[in-house]
């Protein structure tokens, strides 16, 4: 179908899941929600770049940062998209963080050859929005709007 | 996902099928770092068929080019597609890498 | 992704779309849910057979039969999937209607000859429960367990 | 979807392309009635390249054997995979329409 049959269809697709802590299921977990963004035609680029890279860092960190690997903790995903915008939600087990004091500028000189540290700045930089919310764990929200950068 | 090594006049070519992410990344940074040991010191890595790439992939480049530079060798880049191009100009790692074109092109100079 | 990885996932998705009343969608329809049903790796004669057919009965009543193709109404589409069942909820802006007194039995000798009235008899042989709502329209809820018919 | 006519010894053959439902239908009835109005009378619709079929296609194929049979034709139905045979039983039309296992076998006995 047509991007333009999908408009007609006011099409909206949910999805949600628990993933055990481990980062063998991240691939898979980015894979499922990029074909739900293709199924609404969701811009290629955005599909194949925006997307996958910034899910796959907020579930690093959640699976890694957050539930440190513990067999006993879940990360929650839940992704809404529609014609007009992907929010993904994930939620891990942890402390939660704050963005503002986590993130540092990894092109700056004195962190440009660090092997770490870049994964907010490109969730950040990929995503339209970054919010956190504390909700009985630490949910990252993330939006993307279909067309323009503009809010 | 996986990574494809050979030698091409002089040159570790490794060819990244599929995505470079926190789950394979210290498969390729063994890899890299055993040809290494042997005495190797040109590497190219070809993205002709890589996915996406997220931080930790990019990490291991960043280290990998290091630990080479540090033993008189060189780590060179080929075939970034539009989407990994537009990664490493967000993340200014087109600054720190030698990125060329084609495989060709990037052997040619080695 | 195995059918084993998606039990681990608890994998839920959820498509909501709203389509003007002209049969030329249905066929669109079909293969974006059947698209879902495959993504939770549901029962592969279940994906080409009971879910199409079941499904393509309900939108051609609903468009044909309660919306009388007219243009100034619509029908809405709610499809549910998880391990465990596929929930369809179908909504058209008709009068409702009785399953017991519209459907007839299709395979007796004096209706085996004729055209029309094999679509509910379909629908209730092809899932595993068939109800019937009103609630602002008409609501026809169709369930299809991923295993055993038995409920 | 779509409908490919041709005609192989004596017999117009039909193959469904695609799903027959209630958004194509009519083209079906139409083709095969203009043909039978042309006076061929023997006729072989095969489903090797179906998807699906709903209520409103098997009306249509119940319609047609009707009207080719009250103009002393015959239609014949090939190549229905499980799960039409599985339709074709629930709706008992197994037992109105000849149906052959593949396109060769409904040819030769006509
Ligand atoms: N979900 C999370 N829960 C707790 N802390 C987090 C989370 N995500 C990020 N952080 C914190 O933010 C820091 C920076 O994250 P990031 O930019 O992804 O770089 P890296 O993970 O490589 O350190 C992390 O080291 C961690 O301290
Ligand atoms: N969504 C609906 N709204 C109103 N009436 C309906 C609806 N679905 C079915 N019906 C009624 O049930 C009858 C039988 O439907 P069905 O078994 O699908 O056969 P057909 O549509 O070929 O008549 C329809 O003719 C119609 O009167």
């Amino acid at each position: 179908m047509s991007a333009n049959y999908i408009d007609t269809l006011q099409l909206r697709l949910t999805l949600e899941l628990c993933a055990p802590s481990d980062i063998r299921f991240i691939e898979g977990i980015v894979a499922l929600i990029q074909r739900q963004c293709k199924e609404v035609s969701f811009p290629s680029s955005k599909c194949s770049l925006n997307i996958p890279v910034a899910l796959s860092e907020a579930l690093a960190n959640a699976i890694l940062r957050a539930n440190k690997e513990d067999p006993g903790k879940q990360v929650y995903v839940r992704s809404a998209i529609d014609n007009d915008r992907l929010v993904i939600e994930i939620r891990d087990e942890g402390p939660g963080f704050d963005l503002r004091t986590s993130m540092r500028d990894p092109t700056l000189d004195e962190n440009i050859t660090r092997e770490d540290g870049r994964g907010l700045f490109l969730m950040t930089r990929l995503m339209d929005r970054i919010e956190l919310f504390n909700n009985n764990g630490n949910v990252v929200r993330m939006t993307l709007n279909r067309h323009a950068e503009a809010e | 996902m996986s990574f494809a090594i050979k030698k091409q006049s002089e040159v570790v070519v490794v060819d990244v099928e599929g995505q470079l992410i926190v789950g394979n990344r210290q498969e390729l940074k063994q890899k890299v770092l055993d040809e290494l040991e042997r005495g190797e010191r040109k590497f190219l890595i070809d993205f002709s068929q890589t996915g996406y790439i997220d931080s930790s992939g990019l990490g291991v480049l960043v280290s990998l080019s290091k630990k080479i530079r540090e033993q008189g060798g060189e780590l060179r880049l080929a075939n970034l597609n539009e989407d990994l191009k537009t990664l490493f100009e967000l993340t200014k790692l087109d600054t720190l890498f030698q990125i060329a074109d084609t495989r060709e092109r990037a052997l040619e100079t080695f």
